[in-house]
C-alpha cells in the first residue's frame, strides 16, 4: 500500500522533472548573460582580482559567502552540540 | 485616535466591551452574594459523604486527560484511526508525501484543468 | 588503520599538503581555488595527522590546539573585513583594492601572469575563510574520530 | 527547439535522473545512511545542474592568469560556479550533522533502521 | 543611519561568533545572548521606522551607496541586495522580538545542561537566518539563509542529546528542511537559466507564462508549504516542537513562519504575473489552509502530551493565515472584490502571524514551565498545580483565550477579520474556521482542567513557581497578548495594512521602490 502510493507519487513527481529538464534552454547556450559578462569584464579593475570566480565569490556576492561560512560554523557547532558527553543534567 | 476596529460587518471596540464586563461583573457579583451565608470551612460541612463514608484518595478520583471527551473521541473512532495511522513516524513517509503534493500542484498549475 | 606503512608516508605527506593547502589560500586570488578549497586541502592533512595515530596520541596532540577559537577568530575576520566597507561605503565594499595597501595593489587589465600583491579584502578574506574552513573540518572529523577510540594497530 | 532535444539537454536529463535516484533512495531504503546517501545526490544533482547552467560552448575558465589568447572573449559564466561553491560547502555541512544525529540515533536506539525510529508518532 | 540593514544582520553573528569563545561560563554566554538580542530588537524598531518614513529601503551589498542599484549605465543588477518592504520589517520585528525573549527564557530552563554556549550561539545563528530570509531580495542569498535557520533548528532540536527522541526530532526536520532547500535551489536554477540572473524584483518582472517557470513555481510552493507545516506535509511540526527545549520555541515558531513569508513573497512578488491571471494559486492556498486548521485541530484533540497537542496547534493557526492570503491571492486580479473584502481578508492573515507567534509562543513556555517543575510532560501526570504556580496558570490562561479567539485577547481581532472575508469568497471556508476555532477552544479547556485543576496530588507538594526570568518572558508576552486584543487598530494601521499593501502593490516592488 504505503509502497504503492509512493511509487506513484515518485514517479508523477519524476516526470515533472524531467519536463522541466527538457523543456529549459539548450545546453551551452546561455541567452541572457549580462551579468555574468559585467563580472568577467569588471573583475579585474573594480576588485583587482585575476580569478573572477573568486572577485564573484569575495566581492560581488560577498554576502552569500558570509552566509557560507556562517552554515559551516552552524554545523561545527551543532556536530559539537550533538556528539557532547552527556551525563545529562550536570548535577 | 479612535479605538474602533472597523470589518465589513462589524466592529470592535475595546471601551464598551470594558463597559459591559463590569456591568456583568457587577450582576454577577450580586448573584454570588445572594448564596447561602451558612456555609463554613473546615467544618465537616465540606465533607463528600454527609454519611460519613470514607473519602478516597485524590489520586483516584481525579479526572484524568484522557478521560475528558471520551465520548466525542469514541464516536470519531474511525476517522482517528485512519489520522493516526497516517502520521507513522518514519521519516521516509515525510519525503514522499512532499513528493505526492508537489505532483499535485505541478499538475494544477503546467496540466491545465 | 595504523600500521608502520601508514605513519612513514604520513610523515612524508603531511608537510607536502599542508604547504600546498597554504599555497591555494594564498593565491585564491590568482589561480583557482581560495580560501574554502585551500582550508580543505590543508584540513585533509590534518586529518591525516589524526587517522593515522591510536586514540591517546591524538588526544594528546590535539588538546592544547584552540581549534574552536581558531575558528571563531577566523570568522571574526571575515565579518571585520566585511564591514571595513561600512566607512564611507557600504557591508562588503572591497576598500583594499587599488589603495596602495597591502594586498591593493593594480591588476593589469588583461592576461598577465598574475601578482600576489593584489586582491584587495578578497585575499585577506582568503585567509580567514582558509582558517575557518581548516580549523572547523578538523574539529568534525577530531570528533568523529575521538567517539570510536582506535586502539593499537587494527588491521 | 529541433528534434532531439534529449541529445542537446542530456546534461539536464541526467541531473533529473539523478535527481529522481536521490529521492528513491530517500524514499524506499531501510537505512538511515542510505537515507543520508540520498540527499547527498540530491545535492550532487543540484550541484551538476548549476555547474551545467553557466557553460558556454567551447568556453574557458574565466581566470585571466596567464590564460591563452582566445579566451578573452569566450569564457564560461562565472556566477554558477560561485554558486555551486557555496552549495557545495552547505553540502558539506548538512551531511556532517546529519551523520552526527546518526551516530546518537545508534546510541540510543541500538540500530540504523529508519523503520524502527519511530517513537514519535501518532 | 544608512548602514542599518547591515547592521541588522552584523549585530547578531557577532554575538554567534563570539559566544563560543566563552567555554564553561555559561551564565556569561547567556547575558551576553541576552545583551545581543536585545540590541537588535532596538535595530528592527528603527528600521521599522525608517521604511515607515520612506518606504521600500533598498541595501545594496559592496556598491558604492546603499542605493545604487544598476551598475552605472546597466540594465541588469549585478549585486546581492536587501530590499526592506512593510511585510519583511514586519516579521524581522517579530524575529528579533521572540529571539530576546528565548533567551530570557532560557536563561533559567536550560540552566542545569552542558554545552550551554553553543547553545547561545545557535540561538542567534538561528535569528540571523530568519532576519536574512525575510529582508533579502535575493533568490540565491534566500536559500542560503533558508539553509541556515533549518540547520541552526535541528541542532538545536537535538539539543538533549541524552533523549533519544530529540535526536530522532531533530534528523527528521534536518532531512525534511534540506531536502526542500535543494528543490529550492532547483528551482532558482531553473530561473538563473531562464534569464540569467538571480534578483527577485528584476526575475518577476522577466518571468512568463512558460513551462519552466511554472515548474518553478510549482516547486518553490510546495517546498516552502512543506517548510511551514502544511498538512499534508507537517509530520515534522510535532516532533519538532515537542522536543525542542522551550526556551527555542519562539525562534523556532518564526521560523517557520520565515518559510510562510517565502511562500508569501513567491506567490504574490516573484511570480506575480503568474499568480494575477491564475486564480487556481490562491484556491489551492486556500483549500491547503482549510485542510491544514481542521486536521491539525482535530489531531491536538487527542493528544496527552502537552507540546505535543500544542504543536498540533500551531499547525491548525498556520492554515488561518494561509487561509486568509489565500482569499485574497484568489482575488487578486479583480480591483474590486479586493477592496471590499480581499485586502481584508489578508490583513487577517499576516495579522494572524505576529498573534500566533505571541500567544502560541507563551503557550509553549508554559508547557516548558509545566515540565520544568514536574519533569514531565504528560497530562495524565499532572493534576492541580495551579495553586503551586499562579503566575504560569495566569499567562496560561490568557493564552488559550486568546487562542481560542475570545475577546478582548489578540487571538479574536485577526480571526475577526478572517471569517467575515473568507465568508464573503465561500461560505463553506468561514464554518470550517468557526468549527476550528471551537474544537481550539475545547482542547484547551482539556489541558487546563487536567494540568491545573483538580485537587493538590501528593506528588507534587514540594513542587513551586519557576524562576524569576521565565515569569518575566512569559508576562511580557501576556501583556502583548492583551495590549494587540484591546488596541488591534493600532497594530493594525501601522503595521499590518502597509504589509498587505506591499504584498498586494507588487509594481512598487518590481522597481525597487521607483530606484529603476
Amino acid at each position: 500500500m504505503r509502497k504503492a502510493l509512493g511509487l506513484f507519487a515518485f514517479i508523477s513527481f519524476t516526470l515533472f522533472i524531467l519536463a522541466a529538464a527538457m523543456s529549459i534552454r539548450p545546453f551551452g547556450e546561455p541567452v541572457h548573460r549580462e551579468m555574468d559578462d559585467y563580472f568577467i569584464f569588471h573583475a579585474q579593475e573594480e576588485a583587482s582580482a585575476n580569478n573572477v570566480v573568486t572577485s564573484v565569490v569575495f566581492d560581488y556576492r560577498g554576502f552569500d559567502t558570509l552566509g557560507e561560512a556562517t552554515v559551516l560554523f552552524t554545523a561545527v557547532a551543532g556536530v559539537l552540540m550533538a556528539l557532547r558527553h552527556y551525563k545529562g543534567v550536570n548535577s | 485616535m479612535n479605538f474602533t476596529l472597523l470589518s465589513p460587518s462589524g466592529f470592535w471596540n475595546p471601551l464598551l466591551w470594558i463597559a459591559f464586563l463590569i456591568i456583568f461583573a457587577i450582576i454577577g457579583y450580586i448573584i454570588y452574594a445572594r448564596g447561602n451565608p451558612g456555609y463554613k470551612k473546615n467544618t465537616e460541612q465540606v465533607k463528600p459523604y454527609l454519611s460519613g463514608n470514607a473519602e478516597p484518595s485524590k489520586e483516584e478520583i481525579m479526572v484524568r486527560a484522557g478521560d475528558i471527551y471520551w465520548g466525542f473521541l469514541e464516536a470519531l473512532k474511525g476517522y482517528y484511526d485512519v489520522l493516526k495511522t497516517m502520521h507513522t513516524g518514519d521519516m521516509r513517509d515525510y519525503i514522499l508525501w512532499y513528493l505526492g503534493v508537489g505532483a499535485i500542484i505541478l499538475f494544477l498549475l503546467v496540466g491545465g484543468v | 588503520m595504523t600500521t608502520t606503512i601508514i605513519k612513514t608516508t604520513t610523515r612524508i605527506l603531511v608537510p607536502l599538503i599542508l604547504v600546498f593547502g597554504a599555497y591555494i589560500i594564498l593565491h585564491g586570488h590568482l589561480t583557482p581555488g581560495g580560501g574554502f578549497q585551500g582550508g580543505a586541502v590543508f584540513a585533509s592533512g590534518l586529518a591525516l595527522l589524526i587517522v593515522a595515530c591510536e586514540n591517546e596520541v591524538v588526544k594528546k596532540r590535539f588538546e592544547k590546539v584552540p581549534l574552536s577559537a581558531l575558528e571563531s577568530i577566523g570568522a571574526l575576520g571575515f565579518l571585520g573585513m566585511a564591514a571595513l566597507g561600512l566607512m564611507g561605503y557600504t557591508f562588503f565594499k572591497n576598500v583594499i583594492a587599488n589603495s596602495g595597501f597591502l594586498f591593493g595593489g593594480k591588476t593589469p587589465i588583461g592576461i598577465n601572469p598574475g601578482y600576489l600583491n593584489t586582491g584587495g579584502t578578497l585575499s585577506y578574506m582568503n585567509i580567514f575563510v582558509g582558517m575557518k574552513v581548516l580549523a572547523g573540518l578538523t574539529s568534525i572529523i577530531l570528533v568523529f574520530f575521538l567517539l570510536l577510540g582506535v586502539k593499537e594497530d587494527e588491521w | 527547439m529541433n528534434g532531439d532535444i534529449v541529445a542537446i539537454n542530456f546534461p539536464f536529463i541526467v541531473v533529473a535522473l539523478l535527481l529522481a535516484l536521490g529521492f528513491y533512495t530517500i524514499g524506499f531504503k531501510r537505512n538511515l545512511i542510505k537515507v543520508v546517501i540520498g540527499v547527498e545526490i540530491l545535492e550532487g544533482a543540484v550541484n551538476m545542474f548549476l555547474v551545467a547552467l553557466g557553460y558556454s560552448k567551447g568556453g574557458y575558465a574565466p581566470i585571466y592568469t596567464l590564460a591563452p589568447k582566445e579566451s578573452l572573449n569566450n569564457m564560461v559564466l562565472p556566477t554558477p560556479q560561485a554558486l555551486t561553491l557555496t552549495s557545495i560547502v552547505i553540502g558539506v555541512a548538512v551531511s556532517a550533522l546529519m551523520l552526527a544525529f546518526a551516530v546518537n540515533l545508534y546510541k540510543h536506539y541500538g540500530t540504523l533502521d529508519v523503520t524502527r525510529m519511530r517513537r514519535l508518532r501518532g | 543611519m544608512s548602514n542599518l540593514p547591515a547592521l541588522m544582520i552584523a549585530v547578531p553573528l557577532f554575538g554567534a561568533f563570539t559566544t563560543p569563545l566563552l567555554k564553561k561560563r555559561y551564565q556569561l554566554a547567556s547575558l551576553w545572548a541576552i545583551i545581543i538580542t536585545g540590541v537588535s530588537v532596538i535595530l528592527s524598531l528603527l528600521l521599522a521606522q525608517e521604511v515607515m518614513d520612506k518606504g521600500i529601503v533598498m541595501y545594496v551589498f559592496g556598491a558604492d551607496n546603499a542605493n545604487l542599484v544598476l551598475p552605472s549605465g546597466y540594465k541588469v543588477p549585478i549585486r546581492i541586495m536587501f530590499e526592506i518592504d512593510a511585510m519583511g520589517v514586519f516579521m524581522a520585528i517579530s524575529a528579533t522580538l521572540m529571539s530576546f525573549i528565548g533567551a530570557l527564557y532560557s536563561y533559567s530552563h536550560v540552566k542545569m545542561e552542558t554545552g550551554l554556549e553553543k547553545y547561545y550561539a545557535l540561538l542567534q545563528l538561528l535569528e540571523v537566518g530568519i532576519l536574512g530570509m525575510v529582508l533579502t531580495g535575493d533568490l540565491f542569498n534566500l536559500f542560503v539563509f533558508l539553509e541556515i535557520a533549518g540547520i541552526a533548528g535541528s541542532a538545536l532540536v537535538g539539543f538533549r542529546n541524552y533523549r533519544g527522541e530529540a535526536s530522532e526530532a531533530g534528523i527528521k526536520y534536518l532531512i525534511v528542511s534540506s531536502v526542500a532547500s535543494l528543490m529550492v535551489l532547483f528551482s532558482i536554477g531553473l530561473l538563473y537559466g531562464q534569464y540569467g540572473n538571480l534578483n527577485m524584483a528584476y526575475l518577476s518582472r522577466q518571468i512568463g507564462f512558460n513551462t519552466v517557470d511554472m515548474i518553478a513555481l510549482g516547486l518553490l510552493f510546495t517546498s516552502f508549504a512543506m517548510k511551514c507545516g502544511a498538512v499534508p506535509m507537517h509530520y515534522w511540526v510535532p516532533d519538532a516542537y515537542t522536543e525542542v527545549p522551550a526556551g527555542i520555541n519562539p525562534p523556532l515558531l518564526v521560523a517557520t513562519y520565515a518559510s510562510l513569508y517565502a511562500l508569501f513573497r513567491v506567490s504574490f512578488s516573484l511570480f506575480a504575473t503568474i499568480t494575477w491571471n491564475m486564480a487556481r494559486v490562491g484556491w489551492a492556498m486556500s483549500i491547503i489552509g482549510v485542510l491544514t486548521m481542521f486536521i491539525g485541530v482535530t489531531m491536538a484533540l487527542v493528544q496527552h502530551d502537552v507540546k505535543r497537542l500544542m504543536s498540533y496547534h500551531a499547525i491548525s493557526q498556520t492554515g488561518y493565515m494561509l487561509l486568509g492570503v489565500g482569499v485574497g491571492l484568489t482575488v487578486l486580479h479583480d480591483p474590486q472584490a479586493l477592496a471590499s473584502y480581499g485586502r481584508d481578508a489578508m490583513a487577517g492573515g499576516v495579522f494572524h502571524i505576529i498573534n500566533h507567534i505571541i500567544y502560541k509562543s507563551l503557550l509553549l513556555m508554559t508547557a516548558g514551565a509545566l515540565f520544568y517543575v514536574t519533569g514531565t510532560r504528560d497530562l495524565n501526570k499532572m493534576g492541580g498545580l495551579a495553586r503551586k504556580m499562579p503566575y504560569t496558570t495566569i499567562a496560561f490562561i490568557v493564552g488559550a483565550a486568546a487562542i481560542s479567539g475570545l475577546p478582548p485577547f489578540n487571538g479574536f481581532a485577526s480571526k475577526f477579520l478572517i471569517y467575515e472575508t473568507s465568508y464573503r469568497l465561500n461560505p463553506l471556508l468561514a464554518v470550517f474556521a468557526m468549527v476550528t476555532s471551537v474544537l481550539t477552544l475545547a482542547s484547551f479547556v482539556k489541558v487546563f482542567a487536567s494540568a491545573f485543576l483538580g485537587p493538590p496530588l501528593e506528588k507534587f507538594e514540594g513542587a513551586k513557581e519557576v524562576p524569576k526570568p521565565m515569569i518575566v518572558a512569559m508576562l511580557i508576552l501576556a501583556a502583548l497578548c492583551i495590549l494587540f486584543g484591546l488596541f488591534p487598530n493600532v497594530v493594525l494601521d501601522k503595521l499590518v495594512y502597509p504589509a498587505v499593501d506591499a504584498l498586494i502593490k507588487f509594481a512598487q516592488y518590481q522597481t525597487w521602490g521607483g530606484l529603476a
